[in-house]
């Protein structure tokens, strides 16, 4: 319930960024990665365009670089994988500091980490800017299926209710004198699986009997709906419209 | 898995882009019907956005569950089997696009780009290899309980391998560098037999557990639910019309003969993949496969239950590393499952503690 | 005769996992009634009061609410007009506020702007809850949580009013507090609870429920005064009180 | 004089949200004392309560349970010595069987096979719920809870029983029983209640927490009979009661 009011992500501020209607912010960021994946990764130098333009961002909106980047860690998988091209994909060699490298291998990695992490500090700016509440309004200003929102919504909700549920069969556990230390314990873990389910969905029913029983007949009452206007969009434009700009640029120089 | 910007190409990610929208777009329509009517009465239609929303919550909640594999890499559960099997295969897969959508936008986890993509390996590859087995299974063996606890750990197993393989798949056709796909399918799926025993253990655990309190809600054993009877006044009256069902224990035999059967079909399906040759993954090739999909979703309806099984159908039982891993694996899970239900059952009295925990 | 405002016939419920709560119950509650609804730990008075808005259904029998039965096509209607307050306050609370989770009933049903928050503000406070309006409410303690409970369920105004244990870990001066509410509005009133002086204090009419059937209806007085009756149903009057010594409220 | 069994020094406690609780409490509960927790909701008695296990901690002050300070070397010891019931039963019960969740506090701390079986039929027996053993908690009645999650307290045997209010949501007979069992017992209780006769039968001393300070520390008797106390801090005695007329339970 408290996701409702924001996320672990979400940091709170005034910047012009925050005040931006999230659908403005959801599609700029959208059409911002769709152009930085199109531009040709030999075009190096716009990728760096790019980076100057997302910290920008970062920077009317008061974001701390330190956050920002704490974030970008979520690409650690991709990262490794990217590393490991270098060594296995097979082509034309060249010598870095002893080692031999295949070329397109290092190609290959550069694209990856270049746009995958454009990709997620978009994301990253995206969401630590936009409120949980606000980005599901958004998606439905988006035309998103209502369905799909109310789902998301209700995830969004029931998430809560779910690590309250988590967060109280731990407390009881170790109140009881069990802490979970080893493989010993898997099998106690293992149980608390099956429950967890079954007393969220129970508590989730109940919640939804409650919401029923107040009227609730499948959409939420929507209190203060947010139109953008067109100044609103023309700022957020500029992101990706600038961005578009250097992709064209770098199709005709490389 | 979860797939960020710029791995795969534009015209593979429209693909399956196209392919994950009409994936939505069918389970959207098909959701409406799984989600409808269940235990409480007189509630209908607005629960399925509620009930769906809260297992995919659920589904973000253990996909944040790490559990180490082999060699200092993790895994985390991909949950489609577990969707598709508690709540119906058409939620299952908006569960996990909602997941997935959500995480992409507030964890940065997975790209927007690679939306489709994403949505198409974990939800709808994942949804359909675990669902079409586990009706299979379910179908093949008895009617009771402990073979819907089994067929959902042996659908789980085999749909993280095969997400695996699809993805690989997207990639030899829309990655944008050359890399020897062979060794990476391998390498790919060898790891994911080892996350699926996890999920699979995992799966089972919980299908375990609400099919021995609330067997109502899992949507893979309606019809197992024995009817409801009420008394009064001395009589007994059905609480309403349910089908009936033999609910009885199945022998720890049949248990270990279902390991094996699961360990073969495993086989067969692992190595179908892993034993196909790079150069065989031409475009074409794979551009078929997703018209194939395609056309599954379009058909949608009962052949979502044959779909796994053809697969198993015309799999090679040939070698291929994965496949004996898989097979090694298995076989061992399934031994192990047959020894924790005999050590169970001569521990005597739980019955219900057994069957919430097999 | 007036169309009685509950009226329950020969209802019997099972829970999926098939156990029977419910036996074959029968109640009638007239209109503008206040009446406690007594009865041992698991006797069914929970399972009862959800199907007094079509939570629960599927069994057995029939409920009809003001005149209407309880069925698919009336849900809407009875929902407006039955206001539930549950056991647990954690089942009940749902949205990130406070302010909005008193506001989700009324605005459901059409209310906007400064008559909405009007009602919010005059239900929280006649619980004294105004202050916490914007604090989220799984973060209040459990007595602070039911009183907002309450107030969700006031806000709604609804024509008949069931409360499940409302007082329970309530402070005693919550307690007072709830029953003038209670005592001041004009509608219907079933409460269940096993706090039996302040169903004397409230309710000038009892039923006892026991084991899924109704086991006695009649003035609260003469039941608590019935020594028989109350062993057999555990229900026991608290230390130090005497029900003869005391006179009925309005 | 022996060390005393709860030993609180100068806690303050704020929640993460930033909400301060607790303002320096201060508290000592001799060996074998049985002590009635009182005050209004949202006082902090429930924050004070998670404090005497380590569930809570990080504030400033300290706590000692059996002259160990409440911190991480001696959590285990402590949190063998010192059973809670929470305040809200399914904070408490988390395993899939009645049985299962009462074995549980015996069996993490290493009983085994007869021995534990004992304890846990003696334990439901006490609580009046062996035959619900092998039912799912949460598919219980709200009281049947509660009574499992005081079963699960018992069963543990610890030396301090700490209850955050405990008769709630009881059915009379089953308060009574409970009040029973603690009185035959014989270890430290620190009750937490807003059931002030209750607390009058079965605690001869009582603290009144109001604010997140102490307020009131003394004889119950006295204190309930302190008219000018009892207003400041939302406590009345119920509709019917005198204190006066009423001598103390053992
Ligand atoms: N979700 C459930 N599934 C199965 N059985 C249930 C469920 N909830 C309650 N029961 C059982 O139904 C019976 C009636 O429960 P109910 O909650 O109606 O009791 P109650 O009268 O409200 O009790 P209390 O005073 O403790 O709140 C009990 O025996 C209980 O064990
Ligand atoms: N998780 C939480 N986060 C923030 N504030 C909290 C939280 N829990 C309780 N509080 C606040 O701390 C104060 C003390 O709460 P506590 O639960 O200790 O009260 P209590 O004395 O137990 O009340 P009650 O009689 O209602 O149970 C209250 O003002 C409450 O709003
Ligand atoms: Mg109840
Ligand atoms: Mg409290």
């Amino acid at each position: 319930m408290g996701a409702g009011h924001s996320h672990k992500l979400y940091r709170h501020g005034h910047s012009p960024v925050h005040a931006l209607p999230a659908h403005c912010k959801l599609l700029a960021v959208l059409c911002f990665v769709l152009v930085v994946v199109s531009t040709p990764r030999e075009a190096v130098w716009a990728f760096g365009v790019y980076a100057v333009l997302l910290a920008a961002v970062a920077a009317v909106a008061r974001i701390p670089a330190g956050f920002a980047l704490k974030r970008l860690l979520i690409e650690i998988p991709f990262v490794a994988f990217a590393l490991l091209m270098p060594f296995v994909v097979p082509g034309e060699r060249t010598e870095v500091l002893g080692v031999a490298l295949s070329v397109p291998g290092l190609w290959g990695a550069w694209n990856i980490l270049a746009k995958g992490t454009l990709g997620v500090a978009a994301s990253v700016l995206l969401a630590s800017t936009t409120e949980l509440r606000s980005v599901l309004l958004g998606l439905q200003r988006l035309r998103l299926p209502s369905l799909l929102v109310q789902i998301a919504s209700f995830m969004v909700r029931y998430g809560d209710v779910i690590a309250d549920e988590m967060r109280r069969m731990s407390i009881a556990r170790r109140s009881r004198g069990f802490e979970a230390s080893g493989v010993r314990h898997w099998g106690v873990l293992a149980k608390s699986a099956g429950a967890l389910f079954i007393r969220s969905y129970e508590r989730g029913e109940r919640v939804h009997l409650a919401m029923v029983s107040r009227g609730y007949t499948g959409t939420m009452p929507v209190l203060n709906d947010v139109r953008a206007t067109a100044a609103q969009w023309s700022y957020a434009a500029a992101l990706p419209v600038t961005a578009l700009a250097v992709c064209l640029l770098g199709w005709t120089t490389s | 898995m979860h797939v960020p910007d710029g791995f795969i190409n534009a015209p593979v990610s429209v693909a399956a882009g196209v392919v994950a929208a009409g994936a939505v777009a069918v389970s959207l329509r098909g959701a409406r019907r799984e989600l409808g009517g269940t235990s409480v009465a007189l509630v209908g239609a607005e629960r399925t956005a509620p009930l769906a929303g809260l297992v995919a919550a659920f589904v973000f909640a253990v996909q944040m569950l790490n559990f180490p594999v082999a060699a200092g890499t993790s895994g985390h559960l991909l949950g489609g089997a577990l969707a598709a099997i508690l709540v119906g295969p058409f939620t299952g897969v908006l569960c996990i696009a909602v997941v997935l959508l959500m995480q992409g936008i507030l964890f940065a986890d997975g790209g927007l780009t690679a939306l489709g993509v994403n949505i198409t390996v974990m939800g709808v590859v994942t949804v359909l290899v675990a669902y079409g087995l586990f009706r299979g299974l379910v179908l093949v063996l008895p009617r009771t309980r402990r073979s819907v606890t089994v067929a959902s750990f042996a659908a789980a197993l085999v749909s993280v391998p095969a997400a695996a393989a699809a993805f690989t798949l997207l990639y030899a056709v829309g990655g944008l560098t050359d890399v020897p796909i062979g060794s990476v399918l391998t390498a790919m799926v060898g790891v994911h037999v080892l996350i699926g025993i996890g999920e699979a253990v995992i799966t089972m655990l919980t299908v375990g557990a609400v099919l021995a309190v609330r067997p109502d809600l899992v949507y893979g054993a309606r019809g197992l639910a024995a009817p409801l009877k009420l008394r009064v006044g001395g009589e007994l009256v059905d609480a309403a019309p349910a089908e009936p069902a033999r609910v009885a224990a199945a022998s720890p035999r049949k248990v270990w003969l279902t390991g094996l059967v699961t360990a073969f079909v495993l086989a067969g399906f692992v190595s179908f993949y892993a034993s196909a040759s790079p150069d065989g993954l031409e475009k074409v090739a794979a551009d078929k496969g997703i018209d194939k999909t395609v056309e599954e979703h379009a058909a949608a309806g009962s052949p979502l239950a044959d779909y796994g099984i053809e697969e198993i159908a015309d799999a090679r039982l040939s070698g291929g590393l994965a496949g004996v891993i898989g097979v090694g694996a298995t076989v061992v899970a399934g031994t192990g499952v047959f020894y924790a239900v005999r050590r169970r059952r001569a521990d005597g009295d739980r019955d219900t503690a057994v069957r919430s925990s097999v | 005769m007036t169309t009685p405002s509950l009226q329950v016939r020969g209802l019997a419920y099972a829970y999926p996992d098939g156990h029977q709560a419910l036996f074959g119950v029968d109640l009638t509650v007239g209109r503008g009634e206040r009446v406690a609804l007594l009865g041992p730990n698991g006797a069914g008075k929970t399972t009862l009061v959800l199907h007094l808005n079509g939570i629960l259904g599927g069994g057995v029998g029939t409920v009809a609410v003001a005149g209407l039965p309880v069925a698919k096509a009336h849900l809407a209607e009875i929902r407006r007009r039955v206001g539930i307050v549950f056991q647990d306050p954690d089942d009940q609370l749902f949205m990130p506020t406070v302010r909005e989770d008193v506001a989700f009933g009324p605005a459901a049903s059409g209310l906007r702007g400064a008559e909405l928050e009007h009602r919010v503000t005059t239900a929280l406070e006649q619980v004294g809850m105004a202050s916490f309006a914007d604090r989220p409410p799984h973060h209040l303690s459990f007595g602070q949580r039911r009183r907002v409970a309450v107030a969700t369920v006031l806000a709604m105004e609804p024509e008949i009013l069931v409360l499940d244990e409302p007082s329970s870990n309530l402070d005693p001066a919550s307690r007072r507090e709830l029953a003038d509410i209670l005592r001041s509005l004009d509608v219907t009133v079933l409460m269940v609870t096993h706090d039996l002086p302040y169903a004397l204090e409230l309710c000038p009419r009892s039923v006892v429920l026991s084991d899924g059937v109704i086991a006695a209806d009649g003035a609260t007085q003469d039941l608590l005064s019935d020594e028989d009756l109350m062993r057999t149903h555990r229900l026991e009057l608290p230390f130090g009180f005497d029900p003869k010594s005391v006179t009925m409220g309005a």
